[in-house]
């Protein structure tokens, strides 16, 4: 019985506990309450995936209306890996948030910090879920409101906090509206906000300016959200100055959910065959995503602050998720279901390895790292590690996701892209490597005391280094979903 | 018959109403200092207001509506003097003197007009 | 395009302007308060063309009479209850944000608080006021 | 012991004692034990192997996983493998007990990690010689890219780290640059990427791209040092010198050549390359490197960056004898691999020897020095005669091979460009050991009091050896290596017999 | 052209000049005042729309809450706006790019107003003919919004509360014993007293009308809840913040605001006792009808509470801030 209501609630569970928790006196409990949560919902979301992957779309209606009158939620298999990974990540972050937070925010806030994190966590999962265009915008905005505080709350460690946090609140919403213009437009057209009703109405209308315009104004809100360049601007900062754990979650989750959000309204609501859908991908996403691969790293090669270097990365990455699916081909869309799951393994891993240093030492500047891998041996490997992952070395997820890309490419007969992909990697290289060298290389300041971050800290951080090895050796599970879900989006599911 | 009676009454009244508006809006803009602006905006929320409320009473004649605008009526009626009240004291305690003659306050009033 | 065209699009027009006002007060102005006054601008231009594509000419608002009549769509105006509940949850965050940067800066121009950040390149943390 | 079990501890062996290194890294003495240990086993290891592959049934083969959907990470002795293989590991115990003295009399800090490092590297190199398709050698080839990175910036001086970085960002480039390119269009156009006999490419790539296919892969093999990718090795050289030992001719170098050899002969197929002739170009960019680089080796003082550079001569022999693509080039080029690991270890522990006891690194200061050092002089004779490839030496026979393979190919310019090389190599190593042995003693004796002061202020120690020699750890497996030149010449024909059946 | 037309078009042309004001003005009592003018405008064409619930809560939250918040905030912080210093030709082109493409997205367009626009033809017609019998409610929008879409306003629901939960995380750790926004000075407004202690009363019975009557005619629980909030922002604002806090404590309001989110949460749960999906009201009474009904009740309550304490508890955490500007300078 419980088994048909697992859709539902894979959110509602996150979504009561976090009005609960703010009956909760002291943080730990908070703190606890949102865990079993998300361990809750992690369960949750492998058994959906498990369904998904045996018995194909799952659909569940709320309040028993039928669809397109009520509201449905849908489960296929490209969701299904996207409610697994922002679970699982949650479920590592939050062992490791108890450390980080109580040392990065304000004590009378631990409990409302929660609060408003299990609010995040409930409009992700709900936006993923949804299979109703509106209410995609409702948690998204839950999830970005959230978001904004959750970025300020670094306000403790440094100002510019708010000033980031203000920022993505200014973009983000400009983002969300220019989604809901979009959305407005289609519902114009058709007369329904079912996704999937949507995805039967807007072929019958064929050729429409209306339409035209809908795409467009999705895209870009969407792209805003994802940090899709020159759409960017507001992630650096935001990451580099939101609390250690939330940059994990953030980066590893928040840019993922959009990300999905722009595959599902793309591929499954506009489809292939859409008039102006060849040409958007041709002459918009595809360069834009080349850009964003070169000028990013680029970018990223300059920064002193760590943080901020990791985050320009994540812009780059972004790239290489939009040009996989710019191919708008079964490996293409693979490439980027892969990247958008092993991206998060990588970026969550650096970014927890960081925090730990920023823990230690106040931030994590290039000053900061010298010496490290004497100081903090653990923390450091745990970087490397994360590093070559990043550049996309054998035996690492960044080898699978850069793999398929360059075979995507090389499909689609496209080889200066494919020679274009692994030239950029080596940029990675390059920011990767002045790190490992100033942490190598070069002996610790004197004064430093630091010696290595606690195992609460460690311990989840080299979870995720585990999950990077191992789905980078056998990556036979990850491919498979992401094939599956590559045919769900291309509507050609076997 | 006497609809067409109750019609051309309760258009003089809206039209009674709207005219006052407009006159206030203009002494909103055409008075020398803040507080003798005040003085013609209270004619717009005071008399202008309540004329055209009469008016639509008497076109909805007998009925739920016209004890709904007679109740905003007496809303009006308490608030729109009191705020008027209350901003002239609040001009007042923030230093703001009433022009008395002479055109030579006239740009301070102006100048304070657009804080 | 005929005249029934231009009125029949004149209302989305409109609306569009609005927008666009806001829009650009957005993205043009340095000053934070303006900024959120903006969003709202923009964002309700967007409830107003929501609502418009919901309207029926000789249309009344679909609260059943029981006499037979036209009601406008209702379901823009389910939608747009929601957004606008969305939009002033926004702008309370935005405003509050202001208020701390006010107090973190001394400053709500965009400008000057860059000016503030290029001077101390590493950021002191936030001083509480007294 | 099946031959799969033997197969995986080739791997595991190393791998482990990386570990156990780690673990007794606070006691010298059983750290360095272990390394022996670990080499010694190892090698045993791979000779069960090799006689396990000589026998008739199939060859040992192990499936690890797969990796990837079609893409597995399997193992499967074959012999131009067996043969790298056995030079990695069995130079890889000469090359320890070398490091365990130059190391120690150098005073090396962090000698663990560099121990460690050394494991990792030859565990990967022996994952390249035993791999069973393109993308497992691909793999390990970049972890042995990793794995060297700390060796080669070992002394962490900003000199080395410049060397480091040429080094990673050369062998990094090129490999995902254009190799994993070049694999990934393998991948996509013949959907496999088994090493199989005759080749995977005839028929499924149009002839007229083959040739681009194959540059990308061998100058995507940064690490055979084909100009104009060699810029690596020679900055390479402000590493310790057993590491040079190392890159140059146990692991590195020898995985880039031995690579180059695989993709000829397993991906495109000889036969295949010599009918469409798409591996000519290869021919004349082999020839100019090797002239080249003997030209550049002659105007180089220092003794090591000599010795690189007549490495990148040298390793263009063998890119030479795979691009002539006929049974004959391809032995020479194979065997080639063999003698020169051979050969450039010698001279290189000899100049790690010099270094140890004099602490001398230009040539010109390097006269009379032989007769202070006679052992050392001696094998460094016969490792340059090896590496010229005169007779006695094993160094003769991959040279002959090659000429005959020119001859074979019709291309009778490439037996003069052999030739002309020969002569460079005698010039720019010959004039070092006669400076040594015959520069008048004046200078002798200064070298002498030299050596003493260099004694005299090397830190204290070190006395354990006497001021005429470098110590026994470093003294005994040059003399090995030197022996095993001229074994190398008497039992070549095994050699021969091992690779004929690859040539087919 | 019609006076239906007439009317559109007039409100429309003065929302662009008040718009435009709002861009051109500098100081930022008076843009927020007209920021309160536009959303009054809007109300008003939204209500010529027959959007009539939508114009209620516009004009509830748009001229009221809103306008309550930016005026605090701008006593706060300050009350001009430095000329624009940056060049302004790049947003100008981006803003007109957009623009264009939105008129041009137009042109195929249903025109305003048609019957047979496809919105009006697909899904919506269900609600219209249905709600009587499947909901029982005369009035539609309410249907919707709490039964057919109810789980979208949950979502609003938990948006609003994550708004609140920001400010509190925002400016609560800053609420310090209260030095409220002006209060002081109120105190003296011997007639401002009074008035309000007459009003407040009938405003919170309007604020329960509102509430309970949403089935029938416009209103519901957001509005109610904004109305309610309004009331105990003028008491505040008259007798002080302290008396406020008094009358409701911070903390209170602060479980209020959970609660409210809970009970709709909960509505939803109990449908699973009785193997219906969530939120399926129908289970809740004897007749489906009922049980729709008293769900609504229930969801509508829960929405209005959250959305009241919020409002209160932001209003708390603003005016908790000790404004830097005094008095004297308004």
């Amino acid at each position: 019985m419980i088994a048909t209501h697992l859709p539902i609630l894979q959110v509602v569970v996150p979504l009561i506990a976090a009005p609960l928790s703010v009956f909760c006196r002291r943080g730990t409990v908070a703190w606890a309450l949102s865990f079993i949560v998300s361990i809750v919902a992690l369960v949750i979301s492998i058994a959906l995936l498990v369904q998904v992957l045996d018995q194909g779309v799952l659909s569940y209606e709320l309040g028993n209306w039928a669809a397109p009158w009520g509201i449905e939620y849908r489960v296929d298999a490209a969701n299904a890996i996207v409610l697994l990974l922002i679970s699982g990540i949650s479920t590592v972050v939050l062992p490791y948030a108890r450390t980080s937070i109580a040392h990065e925010v304000e004590a009378n806030n631990q409990t409302l910090f929660y609060t408003c994190y299990l609010l995040c966590f409930t409009g992700l999962l709900g936006m993923v879920i949804t299979g109703d265009a509106f209410n995609a915008f409702v948690f998204l905005e839950v999830s970005s409101l959230s978001t904004y505080v959750l970025v300020a709350m670094g306000a403790k460690r440094d100002r510019r906090a708010l000033t980031a946090a203000y920022t993505y609140l200014v973009m983000g919403t400009l983002g969300a509206t220019f989604f809901v213009i979009g959305v407005g437009l289609l519902y114009m057209m058709t007369g329904t906000l079912n996704i999937a009703d949507l995805a039967q109405k807007i072929p019958e209308i064929g050729a429409n300016r209306t339409l035209v315009v809908a795409f467009a104004f999705i895209v870009t809100g969407l792209g805003l959200k994802l940090a899709l360049f020159p759409m960017h601007l507001w992630l650096p900062n935001a990451y580099a100055f939101a609390p250690s754990a939330v940059t994990v979650f953030l980066a590893a989750t928040a840019t993922k959910a959009a990300l999905y959000l722009l595959l599902r309204f793309m591929f499954t609501v506009f489809g292939t065959g859409f008039p102006t859908f060849g040409p958007a991908l041709t002459y918009m996403l595809l360069p834009l995503a080349v850009i964003a691969m070169f000028a990013a790293s680029t970018v990223a090669i300059f920064q002193v602050d760590i943080k901020r270097m990791l985050a320009y990365s994540s812009v780059a990455q972004v790239g290489y998720m939009v040009l996989g699916l710019s191919f708008a081909t079964v490996t293409g869309l693979t490439s980027t279901v892969l990247h958008l799951f092993n991206h998060a393994l990588m970026k969550g891993a650096l970014f927890m390895a960081l925090g730990a240093v920023v823990m230690r030492f106040g931030d994590a500047t290039m000053d900061t790292m010298r010496g490290l891998g004497r100081t903090m041996p653990w923390t450091m490997a745990a970087f490397v590690t994360g590093g070559l992952s990043l550049i996309g070395m054998p035996l690492t997820v960044g080898f699978i996701s850069k793999w398929y890309l360059v075979v995507a490419a090389l499909e689609s007969d496209l080889w200066l892209i494919a020679v274009l992909v692994l030239a950029s990697s080596l940029l990675a290289v390059i920011y990767i490597w002045r790190v490992v060298e100033v942490a190598y290389l070069e002996d610790p300041p004197v004064e430093v005391t630091a010696g290595e971050a606690p195992l609460t800290l460690l311990i989840p951080t080299w979870v995720l280094i585990g999950a990077n090895i191992y789905f980078g050796i056998d990556a036979s599970l990850t491919t498979r979903v992401a094939e599956e879900a590559a045919r769900v989006l291309l509507g050609t599911a076997s | 018959m006497s609809a067409m009676i109750i019609d051309a009454f309760s258009w003089a009244l809206l039209m009674a109403g709207s005219l006052l508006m407009v006159v206030g809006a203009l002494g909103l803009i055409r008075m020398p200092d803040f507080y003798t602006r005040m003085h013609a905006a209270g004619i717009t929320d005071t008399l202008g207001a309540d004329l055209i409320l009469l008016g639509l009473m008497v076109q909805a004649g007998f009925s739920l509506v016209t004890v709904k605008l007679l109740l905003i009526g007496a809303f009006l009626f308490f608030t729109s003097p009191t705020s008027t009240h209350a901003i002239a004291n609040a001009a007042l305690t923030a230093g703001l003197k009433p022009q008395v003659g002479g055109a030579d306050a006239e740009d301070g009033a102006a100048e304070k007009e657009d804080e | 395009m005929g005249t029934t065209d231009i009125l029949g699009l004149f209302n989305y027009w409109m609306v569009i302007v609005l927008m666009m006002i806001g829009l650009y007060i957005v993205v043009s102005r340095g000053n934070l308060v303006k900024k959120v006054v903006g969003l709202n601008i923009f964002q309700t231009s967007v409830f107003l063309l929501y609502i418009s594509m919901g309207k029926i000419s000789g249309g009344t608002a679909p609260i059943l009479t029981g006499k037979p009549e036209v009601y406008s769509n209702p379901l823009p105006h389910v939608l747009i209850l929601t957004a606008i509940v969305v939009g002033v949850a926004t702008t309370a965050l935005g405003l509050a944000l202001v208020v701390r940067i006010k107090n973190a800066y001394d400053t709500i121009e965009e400008d000057e608080i860059q000016a503030v950040d290029d001077d101390d390149e590493f950021g002191s943390a936030e001083d509480v006021q007294p | 012991m099946t031959a799969a079990t033997a197969l995986a501890l080739s791997l595991l062996i190393p791998f482990a004692g990386s570990i156990l290194i780690a673990v007794t890294g606070k006691n010298p003495n059983l750290r360095e034990s272990v390394t022996l240990a670990t080499a010694v086993l190892l090698f045993a290891d791979v000779l069960w192997l090799l006689n396990a592959a000589s026998s008739p049934e199939p060859a040992p083969a192990l499936m690890i996983g797969e990796v990837m959907p079609g893409l597995t990470l399997a193992l499967e002795i074959e012999p131009l493998g067996m043969m790298f293989g056995l030079i990695a590991s069995g130079l890889w115990i000469v090359n320890s007990i070398y490091s365990i003295g130059y190391m120690r009399a150098n005073f090396e800090h962090k000698q663990t990690r560099f121990y460690i490092c050394f494991a990792i590297a030859i565990c990967s190199a022996v994952g390249v010689a035993f791999a069973a398709n393109m993308f497992t050698l691909f793999i390990f080839y970049e972890v042995l890219t990793i794995s060297t990175y700390p060796l080669v910036a070992h002394k962490e001086t900003p000199e080395a780290r410049q060397g480091g970085r040429t080094y990673m960002g050369v062998l990094i480039g090129t490999s995902i640059g254009l190799q994993m390119v070049a694999i990934i269009w393998t991948w996509v156009a013949t959907g496999t990427l088994d090493f199989t006999k005759g080749g995977i490419i005839s028929g499924k790539v149009a002839e007229s791209i083959v040739p681009v296919l194959l540059a990308l892969y061998v100058f995507g093999i940064g690490k055979a040092a084909l100009m104009p990718f060699h810029r690596w090795l020679p900055a390479a050289m402000v590493a310790p010198t057993p590491v040079s030992a190392l890159l140059h001719a146990v692991a590195v170098v020898k995985a880039g050549v031995f690579t180059v050899m695989k993709v000829v002969i397993y991906i495109f197929g000889i036969d295949y390359l010599s009918a469409t002739g798409a591996s000519n170009w290869l021919i004349w960019v082999a020839a100019f490197t090797l002239l080249a680089a003997s030209i550049i080796a002659m105007t180089k003082d220092n003794l090591k960056a000599r010795l690189a550079y007549s490495t990148v001569s040298q390793l263009s022999y063998v890119t030479l004898g795979g691009a002539l693509a006929n049974s004959m080039g391809v032995i020479g080029g194979s065997m080639q691999i063999a003698m020169h690991a051979m050969g450039k270890i010698t001279l290189f522990f000899c100049a790690g020897a010099i270094y140890t006891a004099t602490h001398k690194t230009e040539i010109s200061d390097m006269d009379g020095l032989g007769r202070l050092m006679p052992f050392t002089y001696g094998a460094f004779l016969i490792g340059a005669l090896s590496v010229i490839g005169l007779p006695p030496m094993g160094g003769a026979w991959s040279k002959f091979y090659l000429i005959l393979g020119a001859a074979d190919a019709g291309q009778f310019i490439i037996i003069g460009v052999l030739m002309l090389s020969s002569l460079l190599n005698v010039a720019y190593l010959l004039p070092i050991v006669g400076r040594g042995f015959f520069m008048n003693s004046a200078v002798g004796i200064t070298a002498h009091e030299q050596s003493q002061s260099a004694v005299a202020d090397a830190p204290p120690g070190n006395i354990n050896y006497g001021i005429n020699e470098a110590p026994m750890f470093c003294l005994v497996p040059l003399c090995l290596t030197a022996a095993g030149c001229i074994v190398l010449f008497i039992y070549a024909d095994a050699l021969y017999q091992l690779l004929e059946s690859i040539a087919g | 052209m019609s006076v239906e037309s007439f009317i559109d078009i007039t409100l429309l042309v003065f929302l662009g000049l008040t718009a435009f004001a709002i861009l051109k003005l500098r100081a930022l009592f008076a843009v927020v005042m007209l920021s309160s003018v536009f959303s009054l405008l809007s109300a008003g064409l939204l209500v010529h729309l027959d959007a009539v619930d939508v114009a209620f809560t516009e004009a509830a939250v748009g001229a009221g809450i809103s306008t309550v918040l930016m005026l605090a905030t701008l006593a706060l912080t300050s009350r001009r706006e430095k000329a624009p210093t940056r060049t302004q030709a790049l947003p100008l082109i981006v803003v007109f790019l957009t623009g264009m493409a939105l008129v041009y997205g137009t042109l195929d367009m249903p025109r305003f107003g048609d019957a047979s626009a496809p919105v009006h033809n697909h899904v919506a017609p269900k609600y219209i003919n249905d709600t009587a019998s499947e909901i029982g409610m005369p009035n539609i929008v309410t249907a919707v919004l709490a039964s057919y879409r109810g789980f979208d306003t949950l979502g609003e629901v938990t948006v609003i509360f994550t708004a609140g939960i920001g400010v509190l995380l925002l400016l609560g750790a800053y609420i310090r014993e209260p030095t409220g926004l002006r209060v002081q000075t109120m105190d003296h407004h011997l007639v401002l007293r009074v008035v309000t202690k007459v009003l407040i009363g009938p405003i919170l019975l309007f604020a329960l009308y509102v509430q309970f009557h949403g089935d029938y005619g416009p209103g519901g629980g957001f509005q109610a809840g904004v109305i309610f909030a309004a009331a105990f922002i003028i008491y505040a604002l008259v007798f002080g913040l302290e008396n406020a806090r008094k009358a409701v404590p911070g903390s209170a309001v602060r479980m209020l605001v959970a609660c409210g989110v809970l009970l709709y949460g909960g509505v939803g749960v109990v449908s699973f006792a009785f193997g219906q999906n969530y939120l399926n009201y129908s289970v809740l009474g004897a007749s489906q009808v009922a049980g729709q009904h008293l769900g609504i009740l229930l969801v509508e309550f829960g929405v209005g509470l959250t959305v009241s304490a919020v409002m209160v508890s932001t209003f708390y955490a603003f005016a908790g801030q000790n404004p830097p500007i005094s008095d004297e300078d308004w």
